[in-house]
C-alpha cells in the first residue's frame, strides 16, 4: 500500500471560537445594532460601543487557492487576519478599525472584486456545480451565473432596490441550490424521457429502487430485458430515476435548458416563505452567454423594480397584484405548463370568482 | 495557446462579475488537470453537454462519506481529468476562518488536488473541487493534520450549517454557531458513516430572518425566537421617525398581524406582543429601537427539502419554543433528535426523507413517537375533512373519563 | 298489470315564469336596490319605483302536506298566492303590497312559524335525512336540528350578529348537506372498521368496485371467501365502501356520533370559499335533545359573537387571531385528529416560525 | 295513544323552532304509515341508529332515476314502511311557486304517498318523502298530469338548481332563472337515464354573492359577474356617511384588493375597476349606492364536491366569463359541457366525479380536450414543481418559430 499512515477520524471541523477577530470576542452576543455604511459596509455597534465593520465581496464562489491565499493576504493587512464566508457565498472582511475601511474596499475594488450585496440589493448568485463537476446537469451552472450577474452588476453594488432581490440557480431538477424559495429562480430542465440502456440496467441497476424512484409512477418492470420500459405519457423528465441508475440517461442536448421561476422567498418576515412559482417554462442552452436567459432574467427584476412598492419582496409585489396583473406586465405567455398538474394541484387551482380581468380574458 | 483553443470559455472572461474561467485559468498555470478541466468544459459549452459520468464509491479509510466521486465519460481524450473527485471539508460555524486556516487548506489542497474549491458548497461545506483516487487518503490525512475533517455525503447527517448568530448579529436569539459545532461533533458517527433511509440536514438560524433558509433547505431547521416581549427604545423610535422613516407605510402596513400602533403626538410605537408573531419585519427596518426579547430560544420545524421526489416541502413547526441550554449540552433537543431519527430509521424507505415519511404515515404517528404534543402551532389550519383515526387508546381513554363521572353522579346519588 | 297507463316523459319542471307574481314580472331584471324592513322582511325596489315585499319563514323542511296547504291558503290570503323556497329551505311569502306586511307577519307568528332569519341573523340550518329516511346516517338530522335551533331560535329571529351565521349538518360523511363550506358544520360520523358480511360481500357486491371505493386503500380482496378484508390501520370510517357494499356496515351505535367544523363559507365576498376544519372530533349520540351537541354549538357561537368584529364571519374572524388563539378561547383540546393526515395535508402545516404562543406552548 | 308510546320524539315536539315531530303527527293523523315511521324514528331514538337498509332499485317507466328506494330493516315489525321510497320532484326555478302548484303536489302526494315532504332537498328537488313500489308509476303519472317531472338519482345531470336572481334580486348578472330551466329542459335525457360514471351537478347564482352554494356543491358552477366597472351613485354614497356607515371600517378595510379610495371631503368613494375582484362586499353594504357593472355574463368554475373520496373540491375557474346570451339558446355554454361530458364519460373509472378526474389526469389534457385557453385566472398561482410535461406539437411549433426566424435571418443576407 502507498499510503500506510490513517489520519485521525471524527474530529469535526475546527473551532469557530479560534477564527474569531478579538472585537467579536468581547462582544459575543451583545451586539446592539447595526447600520449601513455603504453599499458593501455594514457596521455593528456593540453593548459597550464596540464597532464591527463588514465589507462584503461578491465571490464566483469557485475559487482557486491563488485567490484564496490573496484574500488571506488582504485580511491579514487589514483585518488581523479575519475574514468569513456568507451563506450565500460572499466573504466577509471583519475589522474592529472603521478608518481602514476605505482602503480595504478600494484595494479588492482595484482588484476586480466587487463590494455590495448587503441591504436592498441584489444578493449573489446561489448556484450549484454544473458542467464543470456534476453529471446530472441540464445546464451550465458557472457560466449561466457569470452571464446573468455580469449583466446584473449595478444591482449588486448599490442599496435602492424595492427590497432584497435573491436569484438562485440549480442545473438539474435535484435543485441543490434549494432555488425553490427564491426571488428569481432558474433551474436546468430536460424535455425528454431518459433512453433506457437495458444492458446496464440489467446488470449495474436494483429494479425495485428504479421503479420507487420514480414519482409519477412512470417506469415498470421490463422482466424480459431485465429492464425497465418508461411510459412517455407519464414521465416529465425529472431524471430521479437517472440520479438511481445510471443507464437511464436523460440528457438531450438539444431539448435541455432552463425554466424560470419566481416569487418564492425563506425568511419569516412578513409573509412566510413561499415557493417560488414558475413563469418560463423552458429557454434553450445558449451558451456561452446564454443571452436569451440574461434578457429574461433581466426583464423579469426591471418590471419588478419599476413596479414594487418600497419593501415589497418579488412575491410580495406579486401577491398584490395578482398573477393574472403579472403576467400582463411582464408580457408571458400563460401556458397549460402553469398549471400544477402534480400531488398538490388542487390547492393551487383558483377556487373563487375573484379574479381580475387581464387582456378581456 | 490555451486562449486560442477556448473562445467560449473567453467570452466568460468578459464582464465585471468575477469570473470563474479568470479563477481556474489561475490554478491552470500550475495544474495540467485544469488546463484539461478547462478543455472540457469548452467541449461542454459547444455541444450543449455534460462530460460527467455518474460517480462510482470512492472515499477515505473508516468513513463512507465525504468524497463524491466522479469520472469523465472521455478518459481517453481527457486522461488528467479521467477521475476528478471533490472533498467535501466540513466548514466551521459560521463559515468563520483566519487566514491561517485558509492557508493550510490551500496548502494541502495545492498538494493533492486542483487547487480549485468552492467557497462553499449549498449544503455548507469548503468543497475541493478535483482529485483522483490515489490522492483521497493522503489528502485526508493532510486535512486531519491541519486541524479540518470531512462533511457529510450519501445517506447520512449532512454537515449542519449556522448563521453568523451571536458573533456578528444583534439578532440571535441562541449560539447558532456553538450549538452547530456541539450537535456537529456530538454526531460525527452519523455524519461520517451512512446508515440511514437517506440524507439528512440541519441548519441553524439565529432569528426568523432564517438566514441559512433553513425551512426551505434543510430536513430539521432550528430557528431562533423570543417569547416575551420585543424590547422598545421609544428614543430611537422618535429618531428615527424625525429622520424621516415614513412609519406608517414602512412598518406598520407591514406588519403581518398589525399589532403596532403608532402614538403621533408622543411618536411612540406600542406593540400587542401577544398578537406579535416574531416575524422581524419591525425590528429590521428599525434595529436602533427594537430588539427581540430577553425570554429566548428556538422554534424547531421539520421536513424541508427540494423538489425531488414528492415536490418541495417546506420545513412545518413540530415544536413552538425549546430552550437551547448550552449548559445541559443540549439534551432536550438531542433526546428528540435522537428519537426522530430512530423513528425515521425504522419507517422510511430506501430514499424517503423524514418529511415525505411522515406525509405517508401522518403527523399524528409521528407526533406519538416522539413524544411530541400536538399544539395548533403545527398547523395553519386544521385539517378540513373528516378522516381522521381513532385508536384503543382513545376508547380507553373515554370510557375512563365515562366511568370517572359515573362514580361522581353515583356518589351524588348515594348521598 | 296494474297501471296500464304510463305519463309523458322528459316535460321539466313547471316554467317558473307562470309562478311569478306580477310585481316581479314587472320588475324582473330590473331591480335597484333592497332594504332590510325589519328581521325576516325585505324590501326590493325597482327601477320604476315598485316595491316587492319578502317576509321570510323558518321551516324544518320536514313539511307535512297539511302545511303545505295552509302556507297556500296564506299566499293567497296575502300574496295573490305567490310564494317560494329559498336555497336554505326557508319559505318566502312574497307581496307587492307593503301594508299587508304587519298582518301577514303576525298571522305566521300565531301559528307558530318563526320570521327571520335575514341580513346578520343566523340562517336556517341546512341538513339531511339523518334517521328519518337514510341507511347510511351516523346521526340524527332532524333530532339535532331542532335541538340545535331551539336552543339558538332567538339568533334567528333578530339582526345583530357580527355577520351572518350559516350551521349546517350532515348525518354522515357523504356530506349531503355540503356542509364543509359552513360557519359551523356538524357531521355524523363513525369511529369503527365496517363489519365483513363475508357470504353478503361474496354475493351481493363487486369486488373491484368495493377496493377501489376506499379512499385510503384500506381494502383487500380476500380471494379465499370470495370476500375483501379491511385493514384496521388504514380505515378512517368514511363508509364509502358502505355506499358501495351494504354488506360493509359500518353503522355502530355505540360509538357513531358528531364531529364539530368550523370556519368554513362560500360566498365570494372578501375573502373566496373556504373549507370549514374541525374543532371538535367527536360528541355522542344523545337523543332525543343531544344536549353535549347543543351546548358545543352555543359555546362555539357566543365566543364568535363576543370576539368578532362587526362584519367578520366566523372563519374570518379565526383568520384574524389565528387558529392557535381560537382553541385558546374556545378551550377546547387540540389533537391528533386535528392535524391534516390525508391527501393535501402538507399544505397545512404551518412552515414558518409565526404563530402566536398560548398557554406557554 | 301514540303520543303515549313515544316519548323521546316528544321531546323534540317542544321548544319555539318549528317542530318536525309536529308536522309528521299532523300526515300520521290519515296517514298510518308515517305514525308506523315516527315508531320506528322512536326506535332509532332509543337505540341510537337508523334501521333502514341500503335501497335496491326502483323507479317508473323510462326513467332509470328520480325515485331512491327504501326498505326498512325490521318490515316485520313495521310492515308500513317496509317499503318507504322517496321521489324527487324537479322544482321550478328558484324555487318559484304558486298556490295552485303547491296544492296540485300536495294532492298528488295525498293520494300516492306519505304526504312527508322535504321542500326542498339539498339538490334542489321538491322531495316526496316515502312511498311503496306499486304506487310509483301511478304518481309519477300524476305529477307529469299536474305538470310535474322527475329530478335525478344515480349517475347522471343532477337537478339544476338557481337562485331566485333577475326575479328578487338587484344583484343578478344574468337571467339565473331562464338559463336553470333552459338547461334543466335541453338535458332531460342526461337528468332521467343515468348513463355516466357518476352524478354531474349544475348549480347557479346570479352573482358572487353565490347564493346557491354552487362552489362549494356543484361540479358546474355558473355564477354571475361582469367586466366593466361598478356603478357608483355618489349621492347616496353621501347619504350612506352622514346615515352614519363607518365607511373606512365597514367598506374600505373590508375590501380585499384595497381598491376603494374615500375622500372625505365630497363624500365620494372612488373604485380602481381594474384592480377590482368583484367580490360584492362593498355592494353589498351600500345597494343603494352602489350596482354591478353593465356587461354582464358569468364564471365558470368546475370540479366542486364534498368530501368523498378524494376529499372535498371547490369548483375552480375554467372560463374567467362568458355572455350568456338567451337569444342563442346559451349555445357557447352548451358547446363547452357537451365537450366536458364527452371527455369525462370515456375517462372516468366508475364513481369519479369530473374534479376528481382532472386532479388525476392534470387540468392541461382537461383544457387540451375541452378547447378551453389556459389564462391565469385558472390557478391562484401557477405550479411550483418542475414537474411538467413537453408534447410532440411543442415541439413542433418551436421548430416552426425557429424556422420562421432562419427564413427572416437567411433572407436579410440573401438581400
Ligand atoms: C451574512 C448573512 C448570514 C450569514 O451568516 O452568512 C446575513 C446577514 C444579515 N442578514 Fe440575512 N444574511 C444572509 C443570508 C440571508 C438569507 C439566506 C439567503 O439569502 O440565501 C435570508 C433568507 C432569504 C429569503 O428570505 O429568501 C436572509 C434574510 C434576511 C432578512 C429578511 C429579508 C426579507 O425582507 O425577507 C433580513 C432582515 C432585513 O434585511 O431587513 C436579514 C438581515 C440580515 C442582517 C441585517 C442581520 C444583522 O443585523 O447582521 C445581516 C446583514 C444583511 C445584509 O446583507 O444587509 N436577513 N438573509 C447572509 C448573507 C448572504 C449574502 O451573502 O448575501
Ligand atoms: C455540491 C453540491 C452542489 C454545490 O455545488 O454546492 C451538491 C451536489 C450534488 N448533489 Fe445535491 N449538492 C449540494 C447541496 C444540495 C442541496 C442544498 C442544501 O443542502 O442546502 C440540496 C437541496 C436540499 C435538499 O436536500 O433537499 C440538494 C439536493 C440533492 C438531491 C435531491 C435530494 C432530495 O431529497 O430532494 C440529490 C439527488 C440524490 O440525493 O440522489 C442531490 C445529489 C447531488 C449529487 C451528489 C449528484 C448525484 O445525483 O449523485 C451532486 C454531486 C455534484 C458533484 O459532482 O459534485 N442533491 N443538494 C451541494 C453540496 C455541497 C456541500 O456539501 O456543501
Ligand atoms: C334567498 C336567497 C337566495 C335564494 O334564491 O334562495 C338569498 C338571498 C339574498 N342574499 Fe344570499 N341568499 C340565499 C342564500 C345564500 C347562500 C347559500 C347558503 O347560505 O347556503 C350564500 C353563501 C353562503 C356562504 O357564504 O357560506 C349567500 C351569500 C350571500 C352574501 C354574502 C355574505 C357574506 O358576507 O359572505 C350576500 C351579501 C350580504 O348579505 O351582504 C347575500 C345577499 C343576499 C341578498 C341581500 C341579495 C338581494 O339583494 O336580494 C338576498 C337577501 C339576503 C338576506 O337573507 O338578507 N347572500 N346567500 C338564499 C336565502 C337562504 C336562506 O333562507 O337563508
Ligand atoms: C336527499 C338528499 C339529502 C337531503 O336530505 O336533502 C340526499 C340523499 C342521499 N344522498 Fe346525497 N343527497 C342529497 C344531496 C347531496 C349533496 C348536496 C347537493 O347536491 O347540493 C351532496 C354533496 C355535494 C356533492 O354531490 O358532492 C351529496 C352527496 C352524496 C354522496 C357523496 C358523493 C360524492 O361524490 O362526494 C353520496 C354517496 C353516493 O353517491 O354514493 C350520496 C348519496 C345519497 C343517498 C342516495 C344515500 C346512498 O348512499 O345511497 C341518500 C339518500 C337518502 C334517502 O334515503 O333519501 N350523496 N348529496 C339530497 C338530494 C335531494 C335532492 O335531490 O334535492
Ligand atoms: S443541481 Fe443537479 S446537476 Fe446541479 S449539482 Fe445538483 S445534482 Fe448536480
Ligand atoms: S425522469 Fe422522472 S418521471 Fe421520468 S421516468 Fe425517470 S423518474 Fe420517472
Ligand atoms: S438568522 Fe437572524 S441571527 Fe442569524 S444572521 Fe440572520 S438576522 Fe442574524
Ligand atoms: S415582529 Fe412582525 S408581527 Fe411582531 S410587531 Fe413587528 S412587524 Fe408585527
Ligand atoms: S348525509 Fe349520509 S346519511 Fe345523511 S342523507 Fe346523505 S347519505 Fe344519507
Ligand atoms: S370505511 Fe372508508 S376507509 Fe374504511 S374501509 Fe371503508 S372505504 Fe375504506
Ligand atoms: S347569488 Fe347574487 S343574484 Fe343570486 S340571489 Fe344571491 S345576491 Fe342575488
Ligand atoms: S367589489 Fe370587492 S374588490 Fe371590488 S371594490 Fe368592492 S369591495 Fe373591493
Amino acid at each position: 500500500m502507498a499510503n500506510p499512515y490513517y489520519a485521525k477520524t471524527d474530529i469535526g471541523p475546527p473551532n469557530f471560537w479560534n477564527m474569531l477577530p478579538q472585537v467579536i470576542k468581547d462582544n459575543y452576543g451583545n451586539w446592539l445594532y447595526h447600520e449601513k455604511v455603504k453599499p458593501g459596509v455594514l457596521k455593528h455597534v456593540g453593548e459597550t460601543g464596540d464597532e464591527l465593520y463588514t465589507v462584503r465581496v461578491g465571490s464566483p464562489r469557485l475559487l482557486s487557492i491563488e485567490t484564496l491565499r490573496w484574500f488571506a493576504d488582504i485580511a491579514d493587512k487589514y483585518c488581523d487576519g479575519h475574514l468569513r464566508f456568507t451563506s450565500r457565498h460572499n466573504v466577509e472582511f471583519l475589522l474592529a478599525d472603521g478608518t481602514k475601511v476605505d482602503a480595504l474596499v478600494d484595494e479588492l475594488e482595484a482588484a476586480g472584486w466587487p463590494v455590495g450585496g448587503t441591504g436592498r440589493s441584489l444578493k449573489n448568485l446561489i448556484h450549484t456545480q454544473g458542467w464543470i463537476h456534476c453529471h446530472s446537469a441540464a445546464t451550465d451552472a458557472s457560466g449561466t451565473v457569470k452571464a446573468v450577474m455580469d449583466d446584473l452588476y449595478d444591482y449588486f453594488k448599490k442599496d435602492d432596490l424595492p427590497a432584497k432581490l435573491k436569484i438562485s440557480m440549480a442545473c438539474c431538477l435535484n435543485m441543490c441550490g434549494a432555488v425553490h424559495c427564491s426571488d428569481i429562480a432558474f433551474v436546468g430542465v430536460h424535455r425528454k424521457i431518459p433512453k433506457v440502456d437495458d444492458y446496464g440496467v440489467a446488470n449495474g441497476c436494483e429494479i425495485p429502487n428504479v421503479v420507487a424512484s420514480c414519482p409519477t409512477g412512470a417506469i415498470r418492470p421490463n422482466p424480459k430485458a431485465k429492464s425497465v420500459t418508461i411510459n412517455e405519457e407519464k414521465c416529465m423528465y425529472c431524471g430521479n430515476c437517472y440520479s438511481v441508475c445510471p443507464s437511464l440517461s436523460i440528457m438531450d442536448p438539444e431539448n435541455d435548458g432552463i425554466a424560470i421561476f419566481v416569487g418564492g422567498k425563506v425568511s419569516n418576515t412578513r409573509k412566510g416563505p413561499e415557493f417560488s412559482k414558475l413563469v418560463i417554462p423552458f429557454i434553450p442552452n445558449e451558451p456561452p452567454r446564454w443571452d436569451s436567459l440574461v434578457v429574461a432574467i433581466r426583464n423579469l427584476v426591471e418590471i419588478w423594480v419599476k413596479n414594487a412598492k418600497q419593501g415589497e419582496r418579488y412575491g410580495e409585489w406579486i401577491e398584490r397584484i395578482g398573477w393574472e396583473k403579472f403576467f400582463e406586465v411582464a408580457n408571458l405567455p400563460f401556458t397549460d405548463k402553469h398549471i400544477d398538474d402534480f400531488t398538490f394541484s388542487v390547492p393551487t387551482f383558483r377556487s373563487t370568482t375573484q379574479f381580475k380581468f387581464t387582456d378581456k380574458k | 495557446m490555451t486562449e486560442k483553443k477556448r473562445p467560449l470559455l473567453d467570452e466568460l472572461k468578459k464582464g465585471k462579475w468575477p469570473s470563474f474561467v479568470t479563477e481556474m485559468e489561475k490554478s491552470a498555470a500550475t495544474k495540467p488537470a485544469v488546463n484539461t478541466l478547462l478543455n472540457l468544459v469548452e467541449r461542454s459549452f459547444e455541444e450543449k453537454r455534460v462530460h460527467w459520468k455518474h460517480g462510482g464509491i470512492v472515499g477515505v479509510r473508516g468513513y463512507g462519506g465525504g468524497v463524491i466521486g466522479r469520472y469523465c465519460d472521455l478518459p481517453e481524450e481527457y486522461p488528467e481529468v479521467a477521475e476528478f473527485h471533490t472533498i467535501r471539508v466540513n466548514q466551521p460555524s459560521g463559515w468563520f476562518y483566519d487566514s491561517k486556516a485558509i492557508r493550510s487548506l490551500c496548502d494541502v489542497w495545492e498538494k493533492h488536488g486542483s487547487g480549485l474549491t468552492n467557497m462553499h458548497g449549498a449544503t455548507g461545506d469548503a468543497i475541493l473541487l478535483g482529485t483522483t483516487t490515489p490522492h483521497l487518503q493522503d489528502c485526508f490525512n493532510d486535512l486531519s493534520d491541519a486541524g479540518f475533517d470531512l462533511g457529510g455525503s450519501g445517506s447520512n447527517l449532512r454537515t449542519p450549517s449556522a448563521c453568523c448568530g451571536p458573533a456578528r448579529c444583534e439578532y440571535a436569539c441562541f449560539d447558532t454557531l456553538d450549538l452547530c459545532h456541539h450537535v456537529t461533533n456530538k454526531y460525527q458517527n452519523e455524519l461520517h458513516r451512512p446508515m440511514w433511509p437517506y440524507k439528512f440536514k440541519i441548519k441553524i438560524s439565529g432569528c426568523p430572518n432564517d438566514c441559512t433558509s433553513s425551512i426551505a433547505r434543510a430536513d430539521l431547521s432550528i430557528i431562533g425566537t423570543w417569547r416575551d416581549r420585543i424590547r422598545v427604545n421609544q428614543k430611537a423610535v422618535a429618531e428615527y421617525v424625525d429622520g424621516g422613516l415614513p412609519i406608517k407605510s414602512a412598518v406598520l402596513d407591514y406588519c403581518p398581524t398589525k399589532c403596532i400602533s403608532f402614538d403621533k403626538e408622543k411618536k411612540e410605537i406600542n406593540i400587542d406582543n401577544e398578537n406579535c408573531t416574531r416575524c422581524m419585519h419591525c425590528i429590521s427596518v428599525m434595529p436602533k429601537a427594537l430588539r427581540v426579547g430577553k425570554e429566548k430560544g428556538a422554534t424547531l420545524l421539520l421536513g424541508g427539502k427540494a423538489t425531488i421526489v414528492q415536490s418541495a416541502f417546506l420545513g412545518w413547526v413540530i415544536k413552538p419554543f425549546i430552550k437551547l441550554d448550552k449548559e445541559d449540552g443540549y439534551q432536550e433537543l438531542h433526546d428528540l433528535l435522537e428519537k426522530i431519527w430512530e423513528w425515521w430509521d425504522e419507517n422510511a424507505k430506501v430514499r424517503e426523507r423524514i418529511g415525505e415519511l411522515i406525509y405517508r404515515k401522518g403527523m399524528g404517528e409521528f407526533l406519538k413517537a416522539t413524544d411530541l404534543e400536538p399544539v395548533p402551532q403545527m398547523v395553519h389550519h386544521p385539517r378540513a375533512n373528516p378522516y381522521f383515526f381513532w385508536y384503543p387508546e382513545d376508547f380507553a381513554a373515554e370510557k375512563e373519563a365515562k366511568e370517572a363521572k359515573k362514580e361522581v353522579a353515583g356518589s351524588e346519588v348515594s348521598e
